[in-house]
């Protein structure tokens, strides 16, 4: 049984339905594309009905129901998008824990310690294996392939967003302020300006405006 | 005691004979007292058995045929059987107990489906 | 053309041939596993690779355009090691266990191993198992054979036009699966196991039946429908173990529905196999002259004009000709066969058969469906119209249907509406769809038996014949005007004139008292009750059904399997069938029954021999000697049908209620019953569950 | 050295305003109506002349790809499609563009499109960079607002239309025609080539698919020209490039830099230099993993360019360094990868699909030493395999890493299975006929 098979019947709800935020959001989505391409909306809306099933039920997964929703909104053959949902790693067609922790423990990240911060997350959460949920239903600890901010490694994403540059004891205190409820700021967990080298940055340094901290704002 | 022999093997039993043992049926399995006999070119004990009456030569069991066809030199003893040894079975052809075929007329002739059946209709299925 | 040259062979090919083209021209043998001529290209088992000259690495070459001047090398030591390492790669996951595999011994991947693989595995590392999936009571799955080469995805998606199987997940665990578990909607789903290269989909019925090489296979034709699919028999022994389609591009290209494959387990049950007469109320096996001798006692007393004979939907064209004779013979001019109580104008062959030919709805740009569901009554011919309707889009072949709204005909179409009143502002161009089949150069349209069957049938044909000629549809060189039979036997008949003669009764008059004598040759589909009690009833036929329950003698027939026989599609295609085995017990060909009987009778048929038979019926009617050809012809210059009477108001009905049950070969498999089950009635296998 | 004078990502670590009023006080959207207004051949002129090659990984030059376009407008609208799908391990490059300088990317993607005949934009950012993703979204926004995109762009008189279309966690989407698939709507699978994007590509219509640096640095060298752009780098390595160190260096981070620096200077002058000294170096990969291996003794003095890593049998591929000390268990470095390619194989083709795995299997018991040394040369015949026989060049991205090791540190795997065999005692139960290494050949 893996991640990528559905999951058993008496898991899944009886039937779904966008609510106003998300028909908002994809009346938006659905105009990105050509009327005839329809189907190119796919991911986009998997991603919105993924999105409300966190907002509502406290777990970001993919339900058949909603899958076939969006095929009958998409005039699509609901295997086609079944197929999408199972192949994009992001999509969880299981019910996941409240918080997704993703460890991306691809080489970049393992040079620079992921493994502790894989070992952190096991202990700070009790989750036992890779793919499992906490029994509190927290967390889902995920192991994830690279995810593109190496000079950042090792990262931790949880949800949405990166947290970088992390040990053991930082991952600890992350997941700690998430079980107080607390979203702590994304972004290098160090004394750091984004990918700069820590310490300071060696070039660009004649202009030095600092009116944002990457982060901020959207 | 000797269930099952003519006249010459009993009184032969009786002049040369040498009781060896007997097996978990009975059966008495005897031994001539002088190597009289060739065989394997040398000479050597004879070996008999005075069966039960009405059996044939496949009543010897495992333990015991060895040693009668000189194979080995003493019975396989009863110590020896393993747990998962099913209890040994004389040649029942010829008699009711014969190993039958699936589908053999003897067991009533019921068989799996094959090749060249078919069902014919009768008026009752209507 | 373009020149290509394949290793030392210079072939001219098509432009935009592919290069695996190219090499088949050449004569060169491709392995391949994911492409099917039939199916769009993949491209992705790798197994079709060759050197191009220039090319800096080995193309796959389904998928590789051909050049101008292009040099293809097949057999060079490239070719040979990339085919050996996609082998060793498609077997590191592969079960191995051919031995109790159904696919074994027709296996594409067991052959091209045995041709193109290395000898050994060299993989010692754990194998993967997929979990086999439920795809319905016709289609096994042991997924962990799969090689992924999606055909089964595509065929499902292109040409069945039902998108249910899918690959799911990615790399290594990639599955093939419908992801819910429920039985595959479509009615060619058998066709899975023929495309499937290795034993990932099997036949569930016939799994571990048979091995293919113990099989003797014989040429046939399908009688499930009017479609004439060419068939092979394939019989070990006396039984026929299954039945698979033969290639013939102009009826059913290499598919086959899955009435025809799968109700061969119905040739096995319920057959009459002996003659039985009824005694003092009660069916009684008799011999073959005790049957005889009852039926001419009974016939002694029977003026000829009391005797009446219905032919059924599953008979041979010589088994028609022969009763036909032998009623002439007695006196008889009530003959019909038409179960169903179509009505057709016979006075011209185009008014009753598909005149644009199967192929030729490949050429059509509009088409409108008139009371048919071609889905059901006749699914490879469906196919075809999807296929046409996937080449051309919904723009350049429109669909529309007059009659009950189809459940999901795999194609886009419009309804026009529910009953004749359509037809009526087709005509006079209220529905803007008359404008698209005006506007259309080859229109076609297909008047299926939902019109034909209802009493004001010769009117509405007649409509359906002005609409198209109206609309262009009947020029010289194109005949749109098309009658989609059910019945295998039903354009023979017609043909042969198995119809009331000069006062002679209607099927639903020789039953309702017309005649004291009915010979049944294998009519099943009707209300036997309908048949008062004082009549005698003949029934000849092979299956005990409805007929046979009702019949006061019945003679033991053969099946469409144990007969040679002719029979004609709906395009009007002759195509003879040849007999794989014989029929069961006592039970003897229809031909054979209706000349022995005549002798008895004391009007012995002028024939001996089957080929005398077909030579005096050729003779009479040369149109079926023409054999495996349906003359395309142009629609214009004829006379039009007449039109009798008025068209009612009554909306069209569809003429099947269930397609796996509609006959009495399919009523007698429990593999369409299980289908049946399955599909037709949903609603109740839902409730039990 | 590059002076910062010559940046082009001024804004690289977002010291500064990302949003359009920073952007504009950098010198992006400054008339951009006028680079337009030197017509279609005169851009992608230029680009041809400033040697830029793309910044993907497979170096293919970019003006002669936008030169692929259909010279005129048929019944199809041509698309630009902008490749966000930055996955490769090591590299982390892109996202810096698309968080820091949004309006950069922007600008060139309308001036690209314009060389190309495109109204339509999409760029297919992966999933995970969801907040890249939401700075980019508002930058689009400000550039809307603004009149910078949209109707009569920037006062170009072209019309030009820019989507973000998120990815959702496949690194083969970073492979073009995988990416437009997955923008269509269906599984990222690699198409067979030809027909190409240029002929056949999102929906049909003619299409360039571009990395995100590629196109961002459009706007900067039509703005500068060609020629100063072709100065910088060395013949045929034209340019400065976005890079990144990661690994066993310092102060891990990214930067631009002139290509053909020697590779040792960036890791001392960027990277802070190798933790514990140049001389605890074991082992570079010089961009991504999908390239080979580079051992210390060559990384003292290869160039970071294209045809420089290429004369050594590897390849700048990204430019994005992973830097490895000499306590780094290189055999597990580049076993991880293999269950990175495994991971990531769309499972469509069979020798990746297969080979994937069999070769993550047999470098998991390589990095224990349970194996034969014969291994060694199966795992590399098995890479021979895979190579060159797919759709998409993942396959050959899944073998290239195992060759690098192989052909580099074959003495520490034997030593490694030599161990083990020391350990367990003799021949353990993996034994490979001596016959079968002849077989395969």
């Amino acid at each position: 049984m893996s991640s990528r098979s559905p999951a058993e019947e008496a898991l899944q709800p009886a039937e779904f339905a966008f609510d106003a935020e998300s028909e908002a959001q994809i009346e938006t989505i659905v105009a990105k594309y050509p009327p005839a391409r329809k189907a190119s909306a796919v991911i986009p809306l998997l991603y919105v009905a993924q999105n409300q099933m966190g907002r509502l039920s406290g777990s970001a997964w993919l339900p058949r129901v909603a899958m076939d929703q969006i095929a009958a909104r998409l005039e699509m053959a609901p295997i086609r998008v079944y197929e999408v949902a199972s192949f994009y790693f992001m999509f969880n067609v299981r019910p996941i824990g409240r918080y997704h922790l993703q460890a991306c423990t691809t080489t970049s990240c393992w040079l620079r310690g992921s493994d502790d911060v894989v070992a952190a997350c096991k202990t700070a959460t009790g989750i036992r294996h890779m793919g499992g949920t906490s029994d509190d239903g927290l967390f889902t600890l995920t192991e994830v392939e690279c995810l593109g901010a190496c000079a950042n490694a090792p990262i931790l994403q949880i949800d949405d967003e990166y947290y970088e540059d992390l040990d053991g004891p930082r991952t600890v205190e992350l997941i700690e302020a998430l079980r107080r409820g607390e979203r702590p700021a994304p972004g290098p967990s160090i004394d750091r300006m984004g990918s700069a080298p820590s310490g300071g940055r060696k070039v660009l340094l004649d202009d030095d405006v600092p009116v944002s901290v990457p982060g901020e704002g959207v | 005691m000797m269930a099952m022999a003519n006249l010459g093997t009993r009184f032969h039993t009786m002049l040369k004979g040498r009781l060896v043992g007997r097996d978990a049926d009975g059966r008495a399995y005897y031994e001539s007292r002088t190597a009289n006999r060739t065989g394997g070119g040398l000479k050597r004990h004879e070996r008999w058995v005075i069966y039960h009456p009405g059996e044939d030569a496949s009543a010897v069991p495992a333990e015991w045929w060895p040693w009668l066809h000189h194979m080995q030199d003493a019975p396989i003893p009863e110590s020896a059987r393993k747990g998962w040894q099913l209890s040994f079975k004389p040649n029942m052809t010829g008699t009711p107990a014969a190993y039958t075929p699936p589908g053999s007329a003897a067991r009533g002739g019921r068989r799996a489906r094959t090749t060249g059946d078919y069902e014919a209709w009768s008026p009752d299925e209507a | 053309m373009v020149k290509v040259q394949v290793d030392d062979v210079i072939v001219d090919v098509p432009p935009g041939s592919s290069a695996l083209q190219a090499c088949e021209a050449a004569g060169k043998e491709i392995p391949r596993f994911c492409y099917h001529e039939r199916l769009s290209v993949a491209g992705n088992c790798r197994m079709c690779l060759v050197e191009v000259v220039r090319a800096p690495k080995p193309v796959a070459s389904c998928g590789f355009p051909v050049g101008e001047g292009m040099i293809i090398k097949t057999d060079t030591e490239v070719v040979r090691r990339a085919r050996r390492a996609v082998m060793e790669f498609l077997l590191i996951n592969h079960p191995l266990d051919c031995p109790i595999c159904d696919q074994g011994g027709e296996c594409d991947l067991q052959d091209q191993a045995f041709g193109y693989g290395s000898g050994r595995s060299r993989y010692l590392e754990e194998k993967r198992a997929v979990v086999d999936k439920d795809l319905g009571p016709l289609v096994k799955t042991v997924m962990t054979r799969c090689i992924q080469c999606t055909r089964c995805v595509r065929f499902s998606t292109e040409i069945a036009g039902t998108p249910e199987l899918g690959a799911v997940s990615r790399g290594e665990s990639l599955e093939i699966t419908n992801y819910v578990e429920k039985a595959l909607t479509s009615e060619l789903s058998g066709n899975l196991i023929d495309i499937c290269p290795v034993g990932a989909l099997t036949s569930k019925p016939y799994a571990f039946h048979a091995r293919p090489w113990e099989m003797k296979k014989t040429d046939a034709i399908d009688v499930m429908d009017a479609v004439g699919t060419n068939i092979r028999l394939q019989a070990r022994g006396a039984s026929v173990m299954r039945i698979m389609p033969r290639v013939n591009d102009a009826v059913n290209e290499e598919w086959l529905a899955d009435k025809g494959r799968f109700s061969v387990d119905g040739l096995t049950r319920r057959r009459l196999d002996t003659p039985w007469v009824r005694v003092h109320g009660k069916l009684t096996k008799v011999s073959w002259q005790d049957a005889f001798v009852a039926i001419a006692q009974r016939l002694k007393v029977v003026p000829g004009n009391r005797i009446g004979a219905i032919a059924g939907d599953l008979c041979d064209t010589e088994s028609l000709y022969a009763l036909r004779l032998l009623m002439e013979s007695l006196g008889s001019a009530n003959l019909d066969c038409r179960q169903d109580g179509a009505q057709y104008d016979v006075s011209n062959r185009a008014f009753y058969t598909f005149n644009s030919t199967i192929a030729g709805i490949e050429e059509a740009d509009a088409l409108l469906v008139v009371g048919a569901v071609p889905r059901h009554e006749a699914p490879v011919l469906n196919a075809r119209i999807r296929k046409r309707f996937l080449a051309a889009g919904r723009d350049k072949f429109p669909i529309a249907y007059v009659g009950a709204p189809p459940t999901d005909p795999t194609y886009d179409y419009d309804l026009i509406g529910e009953g004749p009143s359509a037809l009526a502002d087709l005509l006079d161009g209220r529905h803007a769809f008359a404008d698209v089949l005006a506007g259309a150069k080859k229109p076609m349209i297909i008047l299926g038996h939902g019109a034909l069957t209802r009493p004001d049938a010769q009117a509405i044909l007649a409509a359906c014949w002005a609409l198209a000629d109206k609309v262009g549809a009947l020029t010289p060189d194109w005949h749109g005007f098309n009658v989609l039979h059910t019945a295998a036997s039903r354009v023979a008949g017609l043909d042969l004139g198995f119809l009331p003669g000069a006062g002679g009764r209607t099927a639903a008059g020789m039953m309702s008292g017309g005649v004291d004598v009915l010979w049944l040759l294998g009519a099943d589909e009707m209300d036997m009750h309908r048949i008062g009690p004082e009549t005698f009833v003949i029934y000849q036929g092979h299956h005990g059904d409805a007929g046979a329950a009702r019949a006061d003698v019945i003679l033991p027939g053969a099946a469409y399997t144990e007969k040679s026989g002719t029979y004609v599609n709906t395009e009007g295609r002759v195509q003879r069938s040849f007999q794989a085995v014989f029929p069961p017990g006592d039970a003897r060909e229809d031909w054979r029954i209706l000349r022995a009987l005549s002798e008895t009778l004391g009007h012995a048929l002028p024939f001996d021999t089957l080929d005398a038979l077909r030579a005096r019926m050729e003779a009479e009617h040369p149109v079926l000697a023409r054999l495996d050809t349906a003359p395309r012809f142009g629609g214009a210059g004829l006379a039009a049908p007449a039109a009798e009477g008025a068209i009612g108001s009554e909306p069209f009905h569809p003429v099947i209620a269930d397609y796996y049950e509609t006959n009495a070969v399919s009523r007698a498999s429990p593999t369409m019953a299980e289908c049946s089950r399955v599909y037709a009635r949903p609603a109740l296998v839902q409730a039990a569950e | 050295m590059l002076a910062d004078s010559d940046r082009i990502f001024t804004n690289l670590y977002g010291h500064n305003d990302w949003r359009l009023a920073g952007a504009r006080a950098r010198g992006d959207w400054d008339g951009t109506a006028d680079i337009i207004a030197r017509g279609r051949d005169a851009i992608i002129n230029e680009m041809k002349a400033s040697g830029l090659r793309g910044r993907g990984g497979a170096g293919f030059p970019t003006g002669v790809k936008w030169s692929f376009m259909p010279k005129t407008i048929g019944d199809l609208p041509h698309y630009l499609v902008i490749n966000g799908d930055e996955s490769e391990p090591g590299t982390c490059k892109d996202r810096e563009i698309l968080r820091n300088e949004p309006h950069k990317l922007i600008e060139s993607a309308l001036i690209a499109s314009f060389a190309m005949g495109a109204h339509t934009s999409y760029i297919y950012i992966r999933g995970e960079f969801a907040l890249e993703a939401r700075r980019l979204q508002y930058a689009i926004d400000e550039a809307y607002a603004a009149g910078l995109i949209g109707k009569n762009a920037a006062g170009s008189g072209w019309d030009f239309d820019f989507f973000i279309h998120r990815g959702a966690g496949a690194y083969i989407c970073g492979e073009e025609t995988a990416l437009l698939e997955s923008l269509e709507g269906k599984k990222g699978q690699p198409r067979m080539k030809p027909p190409f994007p240029a002929a056949m590509g999102l929906y049909g219509c003619p299409t360039t698919v571009n990395n995100v640096e590629s196109i961002t640095v459009a706007a900067t060298i039509l703005r500068r020209g060609g020629a100063w752009f072709s100065a910088l780098g060395r013949p045929n390595n034209a340019g400065t490039k976005l890079m990144a160190i990661s690994g066993h260096v310092n102060t891990p981070c990214v930067f631009e830099e002139e290509l053909g620096v020697p590779m040792r200077e960036i890791i001392e002058k960027h990277g802070g230099g190798v933790r514990g000294g140049w001389d605890n170096l074991l082992a570079v990969i010089p961009g991504g993993c999908s390239v080979p291996v580079l051992p210390a003794k060559t990384c003292e003095t290869v160039l970071m360019d294209y045809d420089s890593l290429r004369a050594e049998r590897s390849g700048l591929g990204t430019g994005c360094m992973i830097v490895m000390d000499k306590s780094t268990d290189i055999i597990k470095a580049i076993a991880r990868f293999s269950q990175f390619f495994k991971h990531e194989s769309c499972g469509q083709c069979t020798p990746c699909r297969e080979g994937t795995g069999w070769m993550m299997r047999v470098m998991n018991r390589m990095v224990e030493g349970r194996a034969e040394i014969d291994e060694i040369d199966m795992l590399e015949q098995v890479t021979r395999q895979v190579e060159g026989h797919t759709i998409c060049a993942l396959g050959d991205a899944a073998a290239w890493p195992i060759q690098g090791l192989i052909r580099h540190f074959r003495p520490e795997m034997e030593a490694r299975i030599m161990a083990y065999k020391a350990k367990h005692g003799g021949p353990v139960s993996v034994q490979v006929p001596a016959d079968m290494a002849v077989a395969a050949e």
